[in-house]
């Protein structure tokens, strides 16, 4: 088995949301979570390609989707069209300004990188803010219209986590090509790359541009599914978030970022809430990582690692 | 439809790099350069690559100027290289390591990854195939799915020769290939480079293993300090007396004479085995996360004598030093003065008495001042001890004083040299390990060198000397171990310095490895 | 994980053996208890006014439940942190609806949490009272204006009231300083609408975000205009000091008006004698109350939570109100039932003066007669 | 002269910027990683001196500041022995306990904010009218920084830092023990952090949520002139409080906010089209 399996995240992404659907369908606080961790799925999956895949470390996904999802916003509140539309808008745009904007960071450090996403996100929700009527400035655009399809509580579970799985497929076949391997090299080693002559800034300007884009759909499904769009739903604070989920959940893989962003909703549902909410989720997430840095998905491969370590240890004394 | 650097001059800083070199390769040949360390190799290498800047000069590629292109857009022109570290995914596996130097030649693009279009698809099998032929040629299909992390070192270049070759290139430039090979990794790789050849690639290769470069060059060019010191083919080249300096020191010529009996002389004062050595090293092997790059040293240390580790560039030696010094992952006992120190970090060693100087002064902090580095060094030193030790290495070191207040970093290589055996010093050791002191020095710093190395000695000191240039070792060795391909091939006094033919031999590989 | 695992599982477990201890008294009183549920920012940036909302209602629905609760039945709150994120407020009226089996939410502490959430609980058909004065929340073109209830003067009409108020002494060159929120925002734009209107001029509007800790070139920039007075629209007690202090120490001399919200006394402890003079319009004054008012600050300091600033009373606005409604209700309380007994009351135990009356087109209540005028003396808001 | 009045206060603004911006290139230059919690100490203290009113109190609130700062360390020490290498997961986890500080102080100090004002009359500078408060912050921010210099440059401590982060390896063989002395590092930034919180709380105040905010800007501070030099980051903080205070007092109040940032971006990306980026950071 050389290739990476390239549907196996997919299949795993639709078998647990068939499986969790009895739980969720008639109860519509679950179904309300289930779709949130679907869209914040896909923000995690956009941290995978563009840091897990290519080594961009952006920490602006949630504004890529705060693109998306306002894009949409506008062309489905102020010009009536259709959300179907707007989904196409919504994947687009971010998607056509992800490039350039890959190209004109791409030679930054990952932490001045970080930064300077970070302040590109604080940046875009101000000018979100000051947009005034057109972006509804600081009090956002309610009243948008649904998720298109019937209106029924299983279509929203089924067409969210149909997103997330079409996605992992979509990204599943990329992460086993020859491109994909290409961009993982960008990521372990831009020098090799070089060497082998790929154009690390293209390749990195082709990955945020993918990545901009999933985060798009996932602005896409939020704007419609909370039907509510303001400066802080999407703000840099999300971005951080999902980039934590991105981590927990192992960022190198496909499946990894939709783990870490079920289980860090979960958590943050499941955790005694109020003033000292920070304090339990802040303490977990530590867990979490001093017991799987390299994400939860990889924790099952660590342990074998570990034996192997201790083996080795013992061989040599 | 050649490939030709011209008048090539790189700088960095104000360092001279290359002066001035033009080398040519054609289809169908093989081209070897050879030179010390830090004679330009890997420049002229990058430079042709686009990886460093020319400051005048040309490449050309079929009488094309390719030097104003970015890297990645001369390899899709058809050149290609490896690299002397290798550059690894420890994680990614053997098949894909090799893939990867396959997917520049990719034309459908990402949409039809993403979606496995047939087009896709049947390009993507045809990399597949052709990974697994060049994984066959090379005769390493059975380690397909290994990771690239578990394997030894010498595997991996041979891999990343197969990487190389994946991209269809037609001047493939390959740094240090065989450097760690076994000779029967250097049969395959040397059979494919002549099929290589054979297929009208032109092959540029920068080499130490003369035995390896001699067997497969058909012209080779001799760098020393950046300039082309001489050139022609393989045979006639080393016969020369400038390459035989630029190869084994550049005064092994001129001192063989006169070094002789001074080596002698040591060796008389201090027996090649002592009784009960100072510090004892048994089946230590080195490894680099998973790469293992010396295997199974036995070695012995005796106070107050040098043992010499002589090899070729690549052959393990550094490592051996830094796995005692405890800065390199090792298994592997380690006993000095009879108490096992192989389980302690890298500062407590250093705190039992074993000092480490990496080579290129390593141990030196170069933004810090001379002075600062010294009182680093000697932070615990009580008063007393700390008067008798600025004593000594004043009278030991005159110019340091002189420059106490400049950062090392702004100090010549010579005095650079003498700043980190001072602070090795001041660490007051029991056992020395000097990795390549001479390296990028000039010859004139040769005898000084050695005479501190003789005081340090006469100190009660035992000296694990690393060294390329193997007469400078030999003046000062008790004991001679000569490393290849990370394992020892030769153990043997002093005398062999007389021996100037089995020398090479060994240090080149050739000879037969040790009798266990 | 797995030792997580099993202390969620006691957390949920002791909760549950809670919630039926809660239950045991409830289910032996006569008439079934209701469920209120408040939808708060407890953590955030809006914490400082959500805390304190939660705590009065808290204490306010002890002393109730004390007295009998509401013609024999009994009211039991159920808490959700919003966090001061839309999406979560969201979620938890989708929780407080779908689980928590409320007839009623008070919430959101923010304007984007309520607009977030409201058409979730119109959805449920369950009324929201909205402690918040962001106008777009009572928008009448909105599908779920029939719920949305707002339990303070609109930010427009309180604003406006303010610059009337503040201009009366015949000031024609006005500075502003907002924060930068819908709040502050909202004020920017009014002010500039106003001075069109009533052909006074705008000479500086400065602003900073809610983090923003020294302000003092905000202030030098408005002293530097030389404007007759200043206005100072800010909710958050830490800004609204900074600025005050920074105004002080760069010379800037102009009376200050600021907004109702400063008045808490968080924002005179912060501001200290840099407050003095600062003129205030007040929906009520702790410093000054009346009886009803020293009433309700008794009850709370009681619950060990003494009063604040003004979101105890907006909270207790809103709890009043819904008591008041469902006092209304014959049988069984329900969501539909409770927005038409709302959409009657008139009479509501309020601590703000200038109730009208909500009805069926009247979902604000309030109007801007609510306000008072107040000035800081020595450390204390005292009636001008 | 206007323009000479905003600059003065934007560098008395800065100071608290710089004293964060210094720690945070601090530990950079001697663990190679960033500690997001930095902002958390910097409130934390201050709501420990706030609690404890007197000089007891201020050091009582540095010392915390400074325990809260060596549980990063130590976690940073953890996760890199472990897994070497990413040191992404330990900014990561420094977030994360950055989020337990906030919740801290908001559950056991409170939502109001922190503040102590003197009440001492402002003094004049250059005709300027200038809390006296911020002279001596600036002042003890000046300090600071001088004995940062001088414990880099003077001590033994100081150069064991300056050796580790210079080259570790070389540290490692003069037997300095780099995992203790990077542990310092973390424990002096935490100290650095408590003084700037004792100091805020005497000046500006701040609340609860102050932290991430004060980080952000602060980090953009000490990124723009390069992070591994701890004074660069000083100038680096009070450059941005400059900016900030330009911005605050000449740009449209639409865009006051946006300025400085879009300014730290811009050198951000200045630097990397030029190339200067490898010689300002080394992540």
């Amino acid at each position: 088995m050389r290739r990476r399996p390239a549907l196996l995240p997919a299949a795993t992404v639709v078998a647990l949301a068939v499986l969790a659907a009895p739980l969720i369908t008639g109860n519509l606080f679950w179904l309300d979570t289930s779709a949130l961790m679907a869209v914040y799925a896909l923000l995690a999956l956009s941290v995978g390609v563009s840091f897990g895949l290519c080594g961009i470390l952006s920490v602006a996904q949630a504004s890529f989707a705060a693109l998306g999802a306002y894009t949409t916003a506008i062309l489905s509140t102020r010009y009536s069209l259709h959300p179907l539309v707007g989904l196409a808008a919504a994947i687009v745009l971010p998607a056509v300004f992800g490039y350039p904007f890959a190209r004109l960071i791409a030679g930054m450090s990952h932490l001045a990188l970080a930064v300077a996403t970070l302040l590109f996100g604080h940046m875009l929700d101000i000018a979100l803010r000051e947009g005034g009527d057109f972006t509804g400035g600081y009090i956002g655009l309610s009243g948008l219209p649904p998720v298109p399809g019937p209106d029924s509580a299983t279509w929203l579970h089924v067409a969210s986590w149909g997103m997330v799985a079409l996605v992992a497929a979509l990204l599943g076949s990329l992460y086993a090509s020859p491109y994909g391997a290409g961009m993982r090299s960008v990521r372990n080693d831009p020098m090799r790359a070089t060497a082998d002559g790929i154009d690390i800034g293209h390749m990195r300007g082709v990955a945020l541009s993918v990545a901009a884009g999933i985060a798009g759909l996932g602005g896409w499904l939020y704007a419609h599914h909370v039907s509510y769009l303001g400066p802080e739903s999407l703000g840099p604070a999300v971005s951080i978030s999902v980039l934590l989920m991105a981590m927990v959940g192992g960022v190198s893989t496909v499946l990894g970022p939709i783990v870490g962003a079920v289980a860090l909703t979960l958590l943050s549902t499941l955790l005694p809430g109020a003033e000292a909410a920070g304090m339990f989720y802040g303490g977990t997430l530590l867990l979490v990582l001093l017991a799987a840095p390299k994400g939860l998905t990889s924790l099952p491969a660590l342990a074998g690692a570990q034996r192997g370590a201790d083996a080795g240890k013992e061989n040599g004394r | 439809m050649t490939l030709m650097a011209e008048g090539v001059t790189v700088r960095f800083g104000g360092i001279l790099a290359l002066d001035a070199v033009s080398i040519e390769v054609q289809p169908g040949q093989v081209a070897s350069v050879v030179g010390s360390n830090g004679s330009g190799k890997s420049t002229l290498f990058n430079a042709i690559m686009g990886f460093a800047g020319l400051a005048s000069g040309a490449i050309r590629l079929d009488g094309r100027a390719i030097h104003e292109l970015p890297a990645h857009r001369r390899v899709q022109l058809g050149l290609c290289r490896t690299f002397q570290t290798p550059r690894i995914d420890p994680e990614s596996t053997v098949f894909d390591a090799i893939r990867s130097g396959g997917i520049m030649s990719l034309k459908s693009g990402l949409f039809a990854a993403c979606l496995a279009t047939p087009r896709g698809r049947s390009e993507a099998a045809g990399i597949d195939h052709r990974t697994e032929k060049v994984l066959e040629e090379l005769r390493l299909a059975h380690l397909a799915l290994a990771r690239m992390g578990e394997l030894p070192v010498g595997t991996i270049r041979l891999i990343d020769v197969g990487r190389a070759v994946m991209g269809k290139p037609r001047f493939i430039l390959l740094d240090e290939p065989a450097a760690g090979l076994s000779h029967a990794e250097q049969d395959a790789l040397k059979a494919q480079i002549r099929r290589l050849a054979s297929e009208g690639v032109g092959v540029l290769l920068v080499e130490h293993n003369f035995r390896f470069v001699s067997d497969v060059s058909d012209h080779l060019t001799v760098l020393d300090r950046g300039r082309v010191l001489g050139s022609g083919r393989p045979g006639e080249v080393s016969k020369r007396p400038e390459f035989v300096r630029s190869y084994l020191g550049s005064f092994a010529g001129k001192a063989s004479a006169a070094a002789s009996p001074r080596a002698a002389d040591t060796a008389a004062k201090a027996p090649a085995v002592m009784p009960m050595p100072l510090m004892e090293c048994r089946k230590v092997t080195a490894r680099y996360g998973g790469i293992r790059v010396c295997f199974d040293i036995d070695l012995d240390v005796p106070q107050a004598g040098v043992v010499a580790l002589l090899g070729a560039n690549g052959a393990g030696k550094s490592s051996l030093l830094g796995a005692i010094s405890g800065l390199v992952q090792s298994t592997g006992s380690i006993t000095l003065d009879g108490q096992r120190i192989d389980g302690l970090p890298a500062h407590r060693r250093s705190e039992c008495g074993i000092c480490f100087v990496p080579e290129i002064r390593g141990n030196i902090f170069p933004a810090m001042s001379v002075a600062e580095n010294l009182e680093l060094a000697q932070r615990r030193l009580c008063a007393q001890a700390l008067d008798r030790m600025k004593a000594e290495l004043e009278q030991m070191f005159p110019r340091l004083s002189e420059r106490r207040f400049s950062p090392a970093c702004m100090l010549s290589g010579g005095e650079q040299q003498m700043l980190a055996l001072a602070m090795a010093l001041s660490l007051k050791p029991r056992i020395l390990l000097l990795d390549e002191p001479t390296q990028g020095l000039a010859p004139a710093v040769y005898d000084t060198l050695e005479a501190v190395v003789r005081a340090i000695v006469g100190n009660g000191i035992g000296v694990v000397l690393a060294e390329q240039n193997a007469a400078f070792a030999a003046r000062l060795a008790n004991q001679v171990i000569i490393i290849a391909d990370g394992r020892v091939s030769l153990r043997t006094g002093a005398e062999i310095l007389g021996d100037r033919e089995r020398l090479l031999r060994a240090y080149l590989g050739a000879e037969p490895q040790e009798a266990a | 994980m797995l030792k997580l695992a099993r202390r969620v599982a006691l957390a949920a477990a002791a909760a549950i053996l809670a919630g039926a201890a809660a239950l045991m008294p409830a289910s032996a009183a006569d008439k079934k208890p209701f469920k209120i549920g408040l939808l708060l920012s407890l953590s955030g940036p809006a914490a400082p006014f959500g805390i304190p909302e939660r705590d009065a209602v808290k204490a306010l629905t002890d002393k109730l439940n004390a007295e009998g609760g509401v013609n024999g039945r009994k009211v039991e709150l159920v808490v959700y942190d919003d966090a001061t994120n839309p999406t979560e407020a969201a979620r938890g009226m989708r929780q407080l609806t779908q689980q928590g089996g409320v007839v009623a939410v008070i919430g959101s502490t923010i304007g984007s949490g309520t607009l977030a959430a409201a058409p979730i609980a119109a959805k449920a058909s369950i009324p929201v009272l909205a402690p918040n004065g962001t106008d777009a929340v009572i928008a009448r073109d909105k599908d779920y204006f029939p719920w949305v209830f707002r339990t303070l003067p609109a930010d427009g009409v309180i604003g406006r009231n303010l610059v009337e108020r503040a201009l009366a002494g015949g000031a024609r060159k006005v500075g502003l300083f907002y924060q930068e929120d819908a709040y502050g925002k909202g004020m920017h734009d009014m002010l500039a609408t106003m001075a069109k209107e009533k052909g006074f001029s705008v000479v500086a509007a400065v602003s900073a975000p809610l983090s923003a800790t020294d302000l003092a070139p905000q202030a030098t920039r408005l002293r530097n205009a030389e404007p007759d007075v200043v206005l100072l629209q800010a909710s958050a007690p830490a800004l609204g000091a900074a600025f005050v202090r920074a105004a002080t120490q760069v010379g800037l001399k102009a009376p200050i008006w600021a907004q109702g919200a400063l008045g808490q006394k968080s924002f005179l402890d912060a501001a200290g004698p840099a407050a003095e003079g600062v003129n205030i319009t007040l929906l009520a004054n702790w410093g000054n109350p009346t009886p009803e008012l020293a009433e309700f600050a008794r009850i709370l300091t009681e619950a060990g939570t003494p009063p604040q600033g003004f979101g105890e009373i907006l909270a207790a606005n809103a709890f009043y109100a819904i008591v008041a409604a469902a006092a209304r209700i014959e049988g069984d309380i329900d969501g539909v039932k409770l927005r038409d007994a709302l959409e009657a009351v008139c009479e509501i135990k309020a601590f703000t003066p200038g109730f009208s009356c909500y009805t069926r087109d009247n979902h604000d209540g309030w109007t801007g007669a609510a306000m008072q005028t107040a000035v800081v003396r020595n450390g204390r808001f005292v009636k001008r | 002269m206007e323009l000479a009045e905003f600059v003065v206060r934007g560098a008395l603004l800065g100071v608290t910027y710089g004293l964060i911006a210094c720690p945070i290139a601090l530990v950079y230059v001697t663990s190679g990683t960033v500690d997001l919690a930095i902002g958390a100490y910097v409130v934390l203290a201050a709501a420990v001196s706030f609690a404890a009113p007197g000089s007891v109190g201020m050091l009582l609130a540095i010392c915390v500041a400074m325990v809260a700062a060596s549980v990063v360390g130590v976690l940073s020490s953890l996760l890199t022995r472990r897994y070497q290498g990413d040191k992404l997961i330990v900014i990561l986890a420094s977030f994360g306990f950055a989020m337990m500080v906030e919740s801290f102080v908001l559950t056991f100090f409170g939502k109001d904010p922190f503040v102590r004002q003197s009440g001492a009359a402002p003094v004049e500078f250059l005709g300027m009218p200038i809390a006296r408060q911020s002279v001596i912050s600036a002042t003890i921010g000046l300090v600071l920084a001088a004995s940062v210099y001088v414990l880099l440059h003077r001590t033994m401590l100081g150069r064991e830092m300056r050796a580790s982060a210079d080259n570790a390896r070389g540290a490692a063989i003069a037997g300095i023990p780099v995992r203790r002395v990077q542990l310092a590092t973390f424990i002096l930034a935490g100290a650095l952090a408590g003084i700037a919180g004792v100091m805020t709380l005497h000046g500006a105040g701040l609340i609860f949520s102050s932290a991430v905010p004060l980080t952000i800007t602060s980090l953009g501070g000490a990124i723009m002139f390069g992070l591994n030099r701890p004074l660069h980051a000083f100038a680096g903080g009070v450059v941005i409080g400059i900016v900030e205070s330009l911005s605050a007092g000449f740009a449209p109040s639409q865009l006051s906010t946006l300025l400085p940032f879009a300014f730290i971006f811009a050198v951000l990306a200045f630097k990397a089209m030029h190339g200067t980026e490898m010689a300002g950071g080394r992540a």
